[in-house]
């Protein structure tokens, strides 16, 4: 069970959020064509390894959090809310 | 004292309490302390088992969890309990324990037969045979094979309510800075050290007291004393006994479990044993579990009788017990010597000690004792068939020694540190060349091990790295906090650990040459040849030997054998140990029932019941409740089942009015500067052009194009609209909402509030709805005028604060009212009294479904998460302007074909003729292609018959042509004509009237 | 232990539009209301002010006689004067008052978060899961208050029985 | 109900075997000589310089694929690379659950080609898997789920496959332990598919290896591919940690981890990858002899030969590489298989580990041609590619050898998401952590 720092509640248990997938994509501009939504509904790098992600705290402040997870040893490297700029691990770029 | 073999006083049992329980069907008596293993002992017990595959006779191993062969099955009021390790389970009057995997008896099994085929079932045999017939594996063979397989017992029908009932506890939420796992010597001084130095601690111990291994050195009384003394002290230092920690998870979550003393149990012999679940979140761990004794491999190493040399010591020490009356001790190290030193010391005759080494400090003091011990020697064989006899003696270099009469043999190939958490939670293995073991480490931002665990062996030794290491862990915590001043310096000299004995180094013994079965895998019947043979057929990585030859899959987990088998396999690889290693680990660390992880949360109460405000109305009206989520919504208001009562409640709402509860229903309240914007971006259809107290039906897409949902949202204000949600979907939708505005668009200011528990929702619907709401809502003007179609306004509705909107799901002339949930009751009985005079009827889900389904209304049947706004024929609702989620992707083609599945109505041509709902819609030229399904039907209430609805390839265009709606689940064929979804009042009339 | 003890509120969310949140703050404050931070509790005679989302206050007043079940959406819709939101949650939550010396000992039974007045003092509020279902819970000088989703009452009111009598 | 007939292109296999062939007599025999007799498996094969095709993973289906290639299709200049030893991947972990119960016709006749295979397989391979056709139970709770069931059940019979409906009665005296009104969620009723089962996991993996190791496949264990060589717009070989290994064609089948290895040609999968938990109990007599699905829950379970209760719940939501189980699903999982079968509560789970599978956005697998010559994948199995482990060798071979897809796989070609042609099974959109 992961536990999550929430920027706003503190720490918490995993069941409290529900996930919400990969935050390295970004909703193309509406005037943006298919392919360009495709990649962003489907396509995704899916790393073993660092994963930038968002995670809905459901049973607490209601907030969508971001955070930079390994997909390996589950270690959370950064959490922030939705609008912050965080800074990835080492060596980690977002597209 | 109880049973023959009791000789002294032992730590945990009480002479003067008597206990009586039996063994299959057998009255035997032990005392009040005991396990059901001791009492055996005590009773001179030897045969308690049968093994896995060649059903052979077996007896009691260890004095511990790790016990792999007296498993026995515990009898309840609820049933049996199986596969409990009679070395822990503690006796209780009455207590009734049975003996498994024997047919008819424990001394005579017929299945012992297969025994005689024991050369036949070699590892992974049955990989190569029973092929052939095809039909025969699951009529003949499999049946065979499972029924000779498996060990204990569970009832297989349900017994009655009782099942039902809670086993176990609620689990409990634990928090703690220090996590010490084991009370043994390296425990307790860890938590001694960290007693007052203001960190949360939790010492967690699996035995009915702490002590661990000091529990077997009378020597070490004074210093547990007061180590547990000082530990009392410290009020946030909790000590937990009879708790097993199970398993190790990411971010220093544990699990434990915590076994109820049985006088807390209340109900008895007859209750089941009660435990609760931990869930334990720590900062660090501190890993003290000990080392568990090793067995060694040699032909009959399996007869009842033979037990580990600690086992025999532990016994001795904690119940008085003498496990055999001239046993001998084959060991490899000097540790083991302590059983024999002290099972001579109360006064049992040993028969020898049989030494690979050519001398030891531990052989010294044996002899000094008197005791025999033959060096440079090994047991080549333990003869006896239920119960020891002999044993060969034979010099390390294979010439017969001796032969040994004896009643017991204590074997002890070593200790492997109990390494398991420690691997789980991230740590990993050192090879001890040395002890011929592999010890435990883990990374300091986890925490340590300490003990045996690590290596250190012996109590004193393992005694001060728990202390050294409790001390380093409050050093880091400290580095992170404030460090508090009352930490203690150290141990005071006055109570300081007794010595360790002198120890010689352990000679690493595996297997002993020898003709007879070698036991690796005492439950599973894994022999040193099978391992071999595994490696001979390739199986040559240990998880493939583990998985060929099932060693170390018991309920043992390979915890005495599985060091082991590994060390045989490396010898046939030509290997050594480390290159070869151990099988994964996993959890759970002793196995867990169902009941302990389940908690609370069986039966009824698996989930929570959301009830709506009106509840106990619908229970009033006899209401049949369907789940639907959570929530239990009236089905339809009486017990029969059957259309009757359903189309009574459809035939009152078309002819008359009905009343029905559509609380479940999602709300939410979109309020900001930016909502009617982002309802727009929401929703495929535009929301920012509706006027102030006026609803309209929205679809909102996925990203992909699909449908995620459709419902009404009404403005309430020019910044506050009101937005509902199906049933199914609301969870879903609220956080698609949540996303989309902290996400995707956070530069609108839009507050979302889920509003669904605040108020209760009854529809009117019917020619005489605007009669029966008039009598509740006497100053109101309901006229079109004042509430036109589609109106939402404040309302008082029968006295009560909330809000009218005029919306029709049935197609009747209808409206909503909502009112706060705490006035739910209320209001619906208010409008079932006026409604009365003019006929009203409540009406539940199923009547709804007859209703919606004639106006061609879809729900969740039709919403499957395929479906697309082209497909309900929907298009024109999607904005040609504006940006909106899904917009771009439901151009896609495959999402906009004329060739999809297409909403139709559906009408059987003959009136008498059934549809049922999941049926297939075929071409009866092509009777076995599915061009579309039945999505949901009723019999009608407007026409005679039935009517559906359905999805089907290019639907639209097939209106007026007849297909064949196939059930081949009931053998039924249906001819249906395809109309449109929308043929009752298409121009809704009554809607508007 | 003492079971616990159904309370009755009336309760509202208010939440300032962006830019206005210092007029907000304000005339709530001129209507006898303080915000306290974000996770925290403020309270005055028969009436509690806490916010466990950001950006966001629940208001919770006791009914009296001079101010009616019922009334303090309303108040608040004058009070905040169109510098905000307002959402009436009356009826959407159930409220319970448990305290007593073995409180926290059996609220650990099913709320995961860490009830040590070290970690969460009194004066301190939050949502959790508890028995499944998200819960408000603030630490009091006098116990704990609990709020949850009115549909779940009957369920979390066994629940807490349940957990009482253990 | 007809059985249609096996794959036109099924031949005999080799009858010669390095290995021996396996029977009754044959084990009577190595008795006698101390069961000194047998042999290897599998070959262990080095690496050799070029390889027609190169299958990259050795679990369930780079095995079969293998396989199949070499004893149906006649191509067997081809190695399965495995990164660590055979069939420790998701095939060796799984639940071990055939059944062709699914929601689209495509689907339904795809899996059901895979029943057919595994119902022949053991003989076909000389190897018993354990197929064991006992029937796969699942219970409804409400009407609308019954509906739902009812379509599933009408167009798997109109497919050819099997699929029953029980009444509580009959439901009852199959499963006597179950409960069907004591719970939260009371059981309706059920369906079952006779034909569904179960197969000893660790035997498949093993079997296929067996008998693509005899028919000239070199099956090479710890070697990992860690790149992708291209010339021209066409895949040549891979590199590995045992070197390069040049070859015509490379079919991934890596399961939880064809993102990364599509990757390392520069293409992005519609695929997440997550774990799935599963448990074992300790072994007791016979206490249930089905496969049964909890309809009010994520729930399902299975008694293995051996006696251990076989069990799992839902996948774990976020993204991950580990193959560890979690607490908090555990108790989910326990809570609801007491809710079912109320007499586990007293029975003791003995092990919970996990499996990193490959979740497609649609739920659909992929077996199909990468967007790179030469390049193939056997993948996007989700929760369910143990039960495909025929059809999906057998078409992914298909593919290979005649450079096409099996009609069979029509559905399944990776440019279904652009072109909006997905297969959502559950319905639940592009969200693999709600699937
Ligand atoms: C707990 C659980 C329960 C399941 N239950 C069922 C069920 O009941 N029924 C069902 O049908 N399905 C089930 N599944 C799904 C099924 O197990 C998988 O879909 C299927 O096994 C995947 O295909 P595979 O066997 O080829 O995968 P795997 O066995 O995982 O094979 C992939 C192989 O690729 C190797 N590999 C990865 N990277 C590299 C590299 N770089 N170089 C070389 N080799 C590499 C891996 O080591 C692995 O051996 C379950 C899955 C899990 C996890
Ligand atoms: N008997 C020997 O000759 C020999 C040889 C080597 C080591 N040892 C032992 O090593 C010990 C060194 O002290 P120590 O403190 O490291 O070990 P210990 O055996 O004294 O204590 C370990 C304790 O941990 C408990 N434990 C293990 N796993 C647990 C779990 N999962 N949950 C809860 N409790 C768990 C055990 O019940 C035991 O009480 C001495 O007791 C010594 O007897 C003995
Ligand atoms: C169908 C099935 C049955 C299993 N039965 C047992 C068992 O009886 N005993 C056991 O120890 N493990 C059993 N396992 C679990 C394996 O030991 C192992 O945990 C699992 O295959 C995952 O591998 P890993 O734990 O080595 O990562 C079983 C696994 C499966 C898939
Ligand atoms: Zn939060």
């Amino acid at each position: 069970m992961l536990r999550i720092t929430c920027p706003h509640c503190g720490v918490r248990d995993e069941v409290e959020f529900r996930y919400r997938g990969d935050a390295s994509v970004q909703r193309p501009t509406a005037d943006a064509d298919a392919t360009a939504f495709v990649a962003y509904v489907y396509e995704r790098d899916n790393p073993r390894g660092w994963h930038h992600e968002w995670w809905y705290h459901a049973a607490g402040c209601r907030q969508y959090l971001q955070l930079w997870r390994h997909t390996v040893t589950h270690t959370i490297h950064a959490v922030g809310t939705a609008t912050d700029t965080l800074t990835p691990p080492h060596g980690m770029v977002d597209r | 004292m109880s049973g023959p073999r009791r000789i002294t006083t032992g730590l945990l049992t009480d002479a003067s309490r008597p206990v009586e329980f039996s063994f299959d069907g057998r009255r035997v008596r032990g005392l009040h302390g005991d396990t059901v293993a001791s009492a055996l002992l005590a009773d001179g017990v030897r045969l308690v088992g049968r093994s896995f595959k060649y059903h052979r006779p077996r007896g009691i191993v260890t004095a511990g969890h790790e016990e792999p062969c007296a498993l026995v099955d515990i009898q309840s009021a609820d049933g049996p309990a199986p596969n409990r390790p009679a070395t822990i389970v503690e006796i209780v009057d009455g207590l009734e324990v049975v003996s498994q995997n024997r047919w008819p008896s424990l001394s005579f099994d017929l299945m012992a037969v297969n025994g005689l085929f024991a050369p036949l079932f070699s590892a992974g045999f049955y990989y190569k045979t029973f092929m052939r017939p095809a039909w025969a594996w699951e009529r003949i063979f499999e049946p065979a094979i499972r029924r000779a397989a498996g060990l204990g017992v569970l009832d297989r029908a349900e017994r009655g309510q009782q099942t039902t009932q809670p086993h176990t506890e609620e689990p409990l939420h634990d928090h703690t800075d220090v996590l010490i796992i084991g009370a043994g010597a390296a425990g307790l001084a860890a938590a001694r050290r960290l007693a007052g130095s203001g960190v949360r601690v939790m010492l967690l111990e699996r035995d009915v007291v702490a002590g661990g291994g000091t529990l077997l050195d009378p020597r070490w009384a004074a210093w547990r004393t007061a180590a547990l003394e000082d530990i009392a002290t410290d009020a946030r230092l909790r000590v937990l006994t009879r708790t097993q920690v199970i398993g190790a998870y990411d971010h220093g979550v544990f699990a434990a479990v915590e076994a109820l003393p049985p006088s807390a149990q209340g109900g008895g012999a007859a209750a089941s044993p009660r435990e609760r679940l931990r869930v334990i979140r720590t900062r660090r761990v501190l890993l003290a579990t000990g080392a568990n004794e090793r067995w060694i491999a040699c032909s009959g190493n399996d007869r009842p009788g033979v037990m580990l040399a600690g086992a025999a010591l532990a016994y001795l020490r904690r119940y008085g017990v003498a496990v055999a009356e001239r046993p001998v001790l084959f060991a490899n190290n000097d540790w083991a010597y302590e059983s024999a030193v002290a099972l001579h010391e109360a006064g049992v005759r040993i028969a020898a000690i049989i030494d690979p080494r050519p001398a030891s400090a531990a052989a010294a003091r044996a002899t000094a004792v008197g005791i025999t011990v033959h060096h440079g020697a090994m047991v080549t064989a333990i003869e006896g068939r239920r119960e020891v006899r002999t044993v060969q003696v034979a010099r390390s270099d294979g010439q017969a020694l001796t032969t040994i009469q004896t009643d017991g043999v204590l074997l002890s190939g070593g200790h492997q540190p109990e390494s398991a958490l420690a691997t789980q939670a991230g740590g990993s293995l050192q090879w001890r060349e040395d002890l011929a073991a592999f010890a435990a480490v883990l990374p300091d931002r986890l925490g340590a091990t300490a003990g045996a665990v690590a290596g250190s062996f012996g109590l004193a030794t393992a005694a001060r790295d728990g202390e050294a290491t409790a001390a380093r862990i409050a050093a880091a915590l400290a580095s992170t906090r404030t460090p508090d001043t009352r930490a203690r310096s150290g141990t005071s000299p006055t109570d300081a650990p007794p010595a360790d004995p002198e120890t010689s180094p352990l000679l690493a013994l595996w297997e002993v040459p020898g003709r007879g079965k070698a036991f690796v895998d005492l439950q599973h019947d894994v022999t040193v040849e099978d391992i071999r043979q595994a490696h001979r057929e390739g199986y040559t990585h240990i998880e493939h030997a583990k998985r060929y030859s099932t060693h170390g899959m018991a309920t043992d987990q390979g915890r005495i054998g599985g060091l082991l088998g590994a060390a045989v396999l490396a010898a046939a690889r030509g290997q050594t140990l480390p290159e070869v290693g151990l099988p994964t680990p996993r959890p759970y660390i002793h196995p867990t029932t169902f009941g302990a992880l389940a908690g609370g949360e069986v039966g009824e109460h698996l989930r929570p019941v959301r009830k709506f405000p009106a509840h106990a109305s619908h229970v009033a009206l006899d209401a049949t409740f369907v789940p639907a989520g959570l929530w239990l919504r009236p089905l339809v208001y009486s017990q029969t089942t059957g259309w009757e009562p359903v189309l009574r409640e459809s035939r009152a709402v078309r002819e008359a009015v009905g009343v029905g509860d559509a609380s479940s229903l999602g709300k939410v309240d979109v309020q900001g500067p930016d909502a009617a914007r982002f309802l727009d971006y929401i929703y495929a259809n535009r929301f920012s052009t509706l006027a102030v107290g006026k609803a309209r039906y929205g679809i909102m897409l996925r990203e992909d194009g699909c449908l995620l949902d459709d419902g009404t949202t009404s403005r309430l204000g020019e910044r506050h609209f009101l937005l509902t949600t199906t049933t199914a979907n609301h969870t879903a939708v609220l956080e698609h909402l949540e996303f989309q505005s902290q996400v995707v668009h956070p530069e609108w200011d839009v507050q979302l509030t889920d509003v669904t528990d605040q108020w209760a929702q009854f529809s009117i619907a019917g020619p005489r709805a605007r009669d029966l709401l008039q009598r509740v809502m006497p100053g109101q003007d309901l006229s079109n005028t004042a509430v036109p179609f589609m109106a939402a306004l404040p309302a008082h509705i029968a006295g009560v604060r909330g809000r009218l909107f005029r919306i029709s799901f049935s197609g009747e002339l209808a409206y909503e009212v909502a009112v706060p949930s705490d006035r739910a009751d209320e209001v619906w009985n208010a409008l079932l009294e006026a409604g009365r005079p003019l006929g009203v009827l409540p009406y539940g889900v199923d009547a709804l479904n007859t209703l919606r389904i004639e106006k061609g209304h879809v729900t969740t049947a039709e919403l499957d998460g395929n479906t697309t706004a082209h497909d309900l024929g929907f298009e024109r609702m999607l904005k040609a302007d504006g940006d909106y989620v899904g917009r771009v992707l439901a151009r896609r083609p495959g999402l906009t074909s004329s060739t999809r599945r297409q909403l139709v109505g559906l009408r059987p041509t003959r009136k008498d003729a059934k549809l049922v709902a999941g049926a297939i819609l075929v071409d009866p030229a092509a009777p076995k292609v599915n061009i579309g399904d039945v999505t949901s039907c009723t019999p009608s209430v407007l026409v005679e018959g039935w009517v559906g609805l359905g999805l089907l390839a290019g639907g639209r265009g097939r209106i007026g042509s007849r297909l064949l709606a196939v059930s081949p689940l009931h053998g039924e064929s249906t001819e249906v004509e395809i109309i449109t979804p929308h043929w009752f009042d298409p121009e809704n009339a009554r809607v508007r009237a | 232990m003492s079971a616990p003890e159904r309370l009755r509120y009336d309760l509202v969310q208010v939440a300032p539009w962006r830019g206005d949140e210092a007029a907000f703050a304000e005339r709530l404050r001129s209507a006898g209301w303080e915000l306290p931070a974000f996770g925290h509790l403020w309270s005055a005679p028969g009436r509690i002010a806490c916010s466990v989302r950001p950006g966001r206050w629940l208001l919770a007043t006791e009914p009296t006689a001079a101010s009616p079940a019922g009334t303090l959406a309303a108040l608040c819709e004058t009070a905040i004067a169109g510098t905000g939101a307002v959402t009436d949650l009356s009826a959407a939550r159930s409220a319970w008052r448990v305290s007593g010396p073995q409180a926290r000992a059996w609220l650990s039974a099913g709320c995961r978060l860490d009830l040590d007045p070290a970690a969460f003092p009194p004066g301190r509020a939050t949502v959790t899961l508890i028995a499944q279902v998200p819960v408000f819970i603030a630490s009091m000088d006098d116990g704990w208050l609990l709020m949850a989703p009115s549909s779940m009452t009957e369920h979390l009111e066994g629940w807490l029985h349940h957990a009482i009598s253990r | 109900m007809s059985v249609p007939p096996r794959p036109a292109d099924a031949r005999r296999p080799h009858a010669f075997r390095a290995s021996g062939r396996y029977s009754a007599l044959r084990l009577l025999r190595e008795a006698l000589g101390g069961h000194q007799g047998w042999r290897r498996a599998w070959r262990k094969a080095d690496p050799r310089k070029e390889y027609q095709v190169v299958i990259v993973g050795g679990g369930g289906h780079g095995l079969a694929t293998a396989y199949y290639l070499a004893n149906h299709f006649g191509i067997t200049d081809v190695a399965v690379l495995e990164k660590g030893p055979i069939g420790l991947g998701n095939v060796g972990r799984n639940t071990t659950i055939i059944r062709s119960t699914y929601y689209r016709p495509e689907n339904i006749r795809f899996y059901d080609h895979s029943l057919r295979l595994w119902e022949g397989l053991e003989q076909e391979l000389n190897f018993n898997a354990m197929v064991s056709q006992r029937g796969v139970v699942y219970t409804y709770h409400t009407d609308g789920q019954r509906d739902h069931m009812t379509r599933r059940a009408n167009d798997m019979r109109l497919a050819g496959a099997d699929c029953v409906e029980l009444d509580r009665a009959a439901l009852k005296a199959l499963i006597p332990g179950i409960s069907l009104d004591s719970g939260r969620f009371p059981v309706l009723g059920a369906f079952m598919q006779p034909r569904g089962g179960t197969v000893r996991h660790d035997a498949v993996a093993w079997g296929y290896a067996r008998g693509a190791s005899e028919a000239g496949v070199d099956i090479i264990e710890h070697c990992e591919v860690t790149g992708l060589r291209q010339a021209n717009g066409r895949v040549t070989g891979v590199e590995t940690s045992r070197g390069f290994i040049g070859a015509g064609t490379v079919c991934l089948a890596v399961a939880g981890h064809s993102s990364h290895l599509a990757g390392m040609a520069g293409i992005r999968l519609p695929i997440e990858t997550h774990a799935l938990q599963a448990f074992v109990s300790e072994s007791i007599k016979p206490f249930l002899d089905v496969v049964l699905m909890f309809g009010a829950g994520h729930f399902y379970i299975s008694q293995s030969d051996k006696g251990g209760m076989v069990f799992g719940g839902a996948i774990d939501a976020h993204n991950t590489y580990a193959q560890r189980g979690t607490q908090w699903i555990a108790q989910e999982v326990a809570a609801e298989g007491v809710a079912l079968l109320p007499a586990l509560a007293r029975l003791r789970i003995l092990r919970q580990w996990a499996g990193v599978m490959d979740m497609t956005m649609d739920g659909t697998p992929i077996i199909s041609k990468l967007p790179l010559d030469g390049l193939v994948m056997n993948g996007g199995w989700c929760y369910g590619g143990f039960k495909a482990i025929p059809a999906g060798g057998h078409t992914a071979a298909h593919l290979i050898a005649h450079g096409e897809a099996h009609p069979l796989t029509a559905h399944m070609d990776v440019g279904r998401f652009a072109a909006g042609l997905t297969v959502d099974e559950p319905g639940t959109g592009p969200f693999p952590w709600a699937h």
